[in-house]
C-alpha cells in the first residue's frame, strides 16, 4: 500500500480522497492555488504545497508543480480526483515516468476511452448497445448522407470534447450543412481538434450510468447504475441509485455487457460507462468516463462499497474480492443534490464570503463538502460548495430525508441553488421517477 | 506557463495612462482580457494556450512588497539550493550586491535545475530558506533592499 | 397519523425527533427556555413556544406550560425526548387526560420498568436472567443476612433512582451495616425514596443492552444488541452495535426471553432492556428505559431501521411490519462518540459561545447536532453538544472512521471531550473490543 | 410554581443591608441558595418542592424594563383574554390607571383561567396582544407607565 499520496484537486473530492487515505492509513498531501490557502483539504490535509496562483492553468492544472510538488513531500501516489488532470493521459504518463503511482486506468486506457470516436470503436466491437450514427464526419455532404441513412432528428458532436461544448440538434436536411460547419469550428475552437460525428437525437432521453471498478489482476466489478437525469446546462444536478427506469433483468444485462467489454480492454481501475435511455426503456452506450464521478456516494450508500479506498487499493496493485453485478444486494435508494455557488434561476455563479454554514445532520444524511463558515469561495474554480446525499429504505424515504435535509441546510452570503433542489423535490414528475435530461428546462418555480 | 509580469505592468500603466477601460488580446500563445474600473484594473481572464513544449525564458523571481521590505519569491515548487553545484560556493550572501538578471539560486524539480534571477536591482539582507529545503509557490526566498 | 407533534425536550434529541417529523409529513413545534430562544431546535422548528426560564424546573420539566403549549398550538402528540419528563408517569398520564398522545408507553408500564424492584420482579417473572440479589432490604441486619447469602462482593442500590446515586460496593460484612445506612439517606435524599436493595458485584461488567419496539397491535420487534461499556462516572461515553461479546445464538436467546417478557406486558413502545455481562459472558438483566435512548442510532446504521419514525407510528396505532430478532440481518458495525461540553480529563462543564464550528461528513458518518457556531452553549443543562456515528461494513472500519471523522470536527472557543475519544480510539484493549465499565478510569492520556 | 418576586426582593434588600454574603434557606415547599458578589446577588440553587397540589396564589405578571416603557409579561404559556367572561368588559383599556393586584387579563392554559394581577401601580400606556391570541412565557402583554 502507499505510504503517502498527493491529491492534484481542490473542493470537496479532495475532502473525499482525503477521508479515505485517513482510514486506509496513508499520509495526504494537499496542493492549493494561493486563493485556496485557508481552503477545508488544505487544514486537514497532513502536509499542504502551494503550487502557483490562482488561474488553475497555472496551479491545479500546472503539471510541472504539482509532480514536483510530490517529489518534495516524498509522496508516492498522485490522486488526480475529478476534472482538473483527471483525464489528462499525458499526465499519467509524466507521472509513471517520475515514478508516482497515478491513481487511474493506464494512460493507454484513457486515450482509448477518452477518445469517443475510438471509445464508440470499442464498445462496438464488445457488443455494447450503440445508437445509430456514424464515425468522423468527412464534410457537409458526408453529414448530409449519413444523416438521412441515420434519419431525423439527429445531434452533431464534437469527437474530442464533451459538455455540451460542439453538440447541434438537426432537424431537417435543410439545415444540416451549416451545423456541420459550426459544430466544427466550435470542436476546434473548445477542443483544437475539429473532428465530428453524428448520432440519433432522441427527444426525451434519461441518462444511465454503470459503475465499474477494475483492479490489475483481471477482475472487472459492476456496482450498478446511477440515473443522472436532472441535468441543467448537460451539468448533472441530481443523481440517484438505482434508476427508477431500470429493473433487475436489465440491470444484469447491462452489467454482464460492461463487463465482458472491460476484461477485453484490460481495465484497470475505477470508471463509469454512461447511457442514453430512449422513451421505450433502450440503452445506449454514449461514453466512459475513466476516474471517480462526483455522483460515486450514491453506489456507496446503496452497496455498501467504499469506491474510492477501493481505487486506491487498485491502484496499489491489490487484488480485490468485492461484490458485483447480480451478487450486489443493492441496499434501499439514494440521492445526490449537488450544491452549488449560484442564482438557482439563472445559473449565473455566486462566489464570495460564506458568513454562516450549517450542513444537515442525522439519520441517512452524508454531506461531502469544499467550504466552511468563513470561508471565501473563490471565483476562479466549478461552483459546486458541497453534495448533500441522502439513503433511505425506499425512493420515497431517500426523497423525504433530502427535503428534509434541503430545509436544514443553511449557507450564508452567497446564493446557493438549494431552491431549484426544493422545487425538483416538490414536481410531481420528479417525485413520480419520470425524468429526463429536459425535466429543468420545464421546471418553473 | 509563466505569466510576464513585467510586461503587463508596462501595459496596465499604457491602459491606464490612456484611460482604456477594455483590452483584449490574442495570440498564439496567449489570451488576455482586462478591464478598468474606478478600482483600477483588473484581469477579467487571462488564459494561455498550451504548448507541446514550452521553450520558457530563465524564469525571474517575481519580487512582492511587505512588512517594509522587498521579497524574492519562488517561481516554482521544489527544492532551493544555494549554489550551483555541491562544492560551488553560493550564488549570493547577505549583503551581496545583485543586479537585474543576476541568478539567485537553484529551484530543483522534476530533476531539472532551474537558476531564479533577480528582477531588480539592490542588497540581499535576508536568506529566508536553508539550503536544500523544500519551497512551494510564492513562499519567500530573499529578502532584498532595492537600489 | 398525527398532524403536529410538540417536542418536550431541547438539544440534538429535539432535532432527531423534528427530522423524524419532517419525513413523516408531520409539523413541529418546539418548546424552549429562553436562553435557548437561537437554539437549532427553535430555528428549525414549524412553530416554537418559550415555557419559562433557564432554569429546566421552571421550563422544560414545567407540566403545566409544556400541556399549554400544545393547547395553543394545536398539537394532537407529545414526543419527550430521552432526560427530562420521558419516563414521568404523571406527566403521561396528564397528556392522556388532557386529550394529547404522549408519545411513549402506557403510564402502567412506566411505573412498572420505572420501578427497579418491580421490574427485578416482573423481569424474573417472564425468565430473564437476574443476578443473584434481593427486594427491598428491610434493615442493616436484613443486609447482612442476604449478602451472606449472595457472596460478597455486593452492590447495593436505591430501588427509586439511577444514574450512580445511592450506589455502593461492599467487599465484606464488617462493612455492610454502615453502607446500608449510607445508602438508603443517599436514596432517600436523591429520590425521596429510602428503598434499598442488594445485588452481586461484578468487578469488570460489559454494559450490554437489547433494543425493543412494541405497537399497540401487540407485536414485539427486538433490533439487536448494543454495547455501552465506555463509561465516566456510570455516563455512556461511547457506544456499539453489534457488541464484540456476543455471537448470533446468544443474540437470538436474549432476543426471544426479551420478546416473551415484553408480550406478557403489553408493551406498546420503543424501550431498552440494559444488562450487565459478567466476565464468562453471562448476561443478568438490570433495568429497562421506557423512551428513546441516546445511543439509537447505532442500531439505526447496522439495521436500517428508523427507530424514531416507528416509535412515532406506533403511538398513532399503526400495526408495524418489521423484521425483528434472527430475520434482521444486521449490516456492518456502529459506532457512536457522545462529544460533550466538558474538560476531557476532569470532565468540568464548559458551556460558552462555540466560536466555529464544523461538523465531519463524508461515508459512513453521521452526525446528530444540538449546536451551530455562534451558539453560546447554556449551563443549565446536559453538556452534550453531538453525537458522532460512524458505520462500516467491519468494526475496524468503523473505528477507522470514527478516528477520521473526530480529527475533523471543529468545535472553537470551549472545550469538549474530543480528545478523551481520540485516546480511547487508540486504547488497544478498546481497539481489540475488550472493554468493561472501567476501562475509562484507568485510561491516561 | 411561582417564585414570589416581591418576597424575593424584600429579601435581597435585607441582605444587602446586612452585607451578608451566601444565603441559605429550605422549608417544605422550596429551597433557596443566594451568593452575593461584587456584581450584586446572585440566585445560586434555587429548587421547589414538587407538590401534588400546589394552592398557588393569584399569580403576579412580572414586570420588566425595555426600551424607555415598563413592560407586563406572561408568566403563563396560553391564550390571552382581556375580560373575565366573553360578554364582559375588558379588565382595562389604554389609559386605565392601574394598581398593585388588581386584574388586568385571564391567561387560559389547561382549561383553567387564570387571572394575571398587576405587580405595580401607574397607567396602561399600550395593549399588545389581541384577546383570544395565543401567549407564550415571557411575552409583552401590555406596556405600562409607572406611577
Amino acid at each position: 500500500m502507499f505510504g503517502k499520496i498527493l491529491i492534484a484537486n481542490r473542493g470537496e473530492i479532495a475532502m473525499r480522497v482525503l477521508r479515505a487515505c485517513r482510514n486506509l492509513g496513508i499520509r495526504a498531501v494537499a496542493i492549493h492555488s494561493d486563493v485556496d490557502a485557508t481552503a477545508p483539504h488544505v487544514r486537514f490535509a497532513d502536509e499542504a504545497v502551494c503550487v502557483g496562483p490562482a488561474d488553475p492553468r497555472r496551479s491545479y492544472l500546472n503539471i510541472p508543480q504539482i509532480i514536483a510538488a510530490a517529489e518534495i513531500t516524498g509522496a508516492d501516489a498522485v490522486h488526480p480526483g475529478y476534472g482538473f488532470l483527471s483525464e489528462n493521459a499525458e499526465f499519467a504518463e509524466l507521472c509513471r515516468r517520475c515514478g508516482l503511482n497515478f491513481i487511474g486506468p493506464t494512460p493507454e486506457a484513457m486515450r482509448l476511452w477518452g477518445d469517443k470516436v475510438r471509445a464508440r470503436e470499442a464498445a462496438k466491437r464488445f457488443g455494447l448497445p450503440l445508437l445509430p450514427g456514424t464515425t468522423v464526419l468527412r464534410d457537409g455532404d458526408d453529414a448530409a448522407t449519413q444523416a438521412a441513412l441515420v434519419g431525423y432528428p439527429v445531434i452533431l458532436k464534437a469527437a474530442g470534447g464533451g459538455g455540451g461544448r460542439g453538440m447541434r440538434v438537426v432537424r431537417e436536411e435543410s439545415e444540416i450543412r451549416r451545423a456541420f460547419e459550426m459544430a466544427t469550428s466550435e470542436a476546434q475552437a473548445g477542443f483544437k481538434n475539429p473532428d465530428v460525428y453524428l448520432e440519433k437525437f432522441v427527444e426525451e432521453p434519461r441518462h444511465i450510468e454503470l459503475q465499474v471498478l477494475g483492479d490489475s489482476h483481471g477482475h472487472i466489478f459492476t456496482f450498478g447504475e446511477r440515473e443522472c437525469s436532472l441535468q441543467r446546462r448537460h451539468q448533472k444536478i441530481i443523481e440517484e441509485a438505482p434508476s427508477p427506469a431500470m429493473t433487475p433483468d436489465k440491470r444484469a444485462e447491462l452489467s454482464a455487457a460492461c463487463t465482458r467489454a472491460l476484461v477485453e480492454t484490460g481495465y484497470t481501475s475505477l470508471g463509469t460507462l454512461e447511457f442514453l435511455m430512449d422513451e421505450r426503456g433502450n440503452l445506449y452506450f454514449m461514453e466512459m468516463n475513466t476516474r471517480v464521478q462526483v455522483e460515486h456516494p450514491v453506489t456507496e450508500l446503496v452497496t455498501g462499497i467504499d469506491l474510492v479506498e477501493n481505487q486506491i487499493r487498485a491502484a496499489a496493485g491489490e487484488a480485490l474480492t468485492l461484490p458485483s453485478g447480480r451478487a450486489l444486494g443493492l441496499r434501499g435508494h439514494a440521492l445526490e443534490c449537488r450544491i452549488n455557488a449560484e442564482d438557482p434561476r439563472t445559473f449565473v455563479p455566486w462566489p464570495g464570503l460564506i458568513t454562516e454554514y450549517l450542513p444537515p445532520g442525522g439519520g441517512g444524511v452524508r454531506v461531502d463538502s469544499g467550504v466552511y463558515g468563513g470561508f471565501r469561495v473563490p471565483n476562479n474554480y466549478d461552483p459546486m460548495l458541497a453534495k448533500v446525499i441522502t439513503h433511505g429504505a425506499t425512493r420515497a424515504e431517500a426523497i423525504a430525508r433530502m427535503r428534509t435535509a434541503l430545509d436544514e441546510f443553511i449557507i450564508g452570503g452567497i446564493r446557493t441553488n438549494i431552491p431549484l433542489h426544493q422545487a425538483l423535490l416538490r414536481d410531481p414528475d420528479v417525485v413520480a421517477g419520470k425524468m429526463s435530461t429536459r425535466t429543468i428546462e420545464r421546471l418553473r418555480f | 506557463m509563466n505569466i510576464d509580469l513585467k510586461q503587463l505592468r508596462t501595459l496596465l500603466r499604457v491602459l491606464e495612462k490612456r484611460n482604456i477601460t477594455e483590452f483584449e488580446f490574442e495570440d498564439e500563445h496567449m489570451r488576455i482580457r482586462l478591464a478598468r474600473g474606478a478600482g483600477g484594473a483588473r484581469v477579467v481572464a487571462y488564459e494561455e494556450r498550451p504548448e507541446v513544449a514550452p521553450a520558457a525564458p530563465p524564469p525571474r523571481a517575481a519580487a512582492s512588497e511587505g512588512d517594509g521590505g522587498t521579497y524574492v519569491t519562488s517561481p516554482f515548487v521544489g527544492t532551493f539550493y544555494r549554489s550551483p553545484s555541491p562544492d560551488a560556493p553560493p550564488f549570493v550572501e547577505v549583503g551581496s550586491q545583485i543586479r537585474e538578471g543576476q541568478a539567485l539560486c537553484i529551484i530543483e524539480a522534476m530533476k531539472l535545475m532551474n537558476e531564479i534571477e533577480a528582477d531588480c536591482q539592490g542588497t540581499i539582507v535576508e536568506i529566508l530558506v536553508e539550503n536544500g529545503k523544500p519551497v512551494e509557490f510564492g513562499q519567500k526566498l530573499f529578502k532584498v533592499r532595492k537600489a
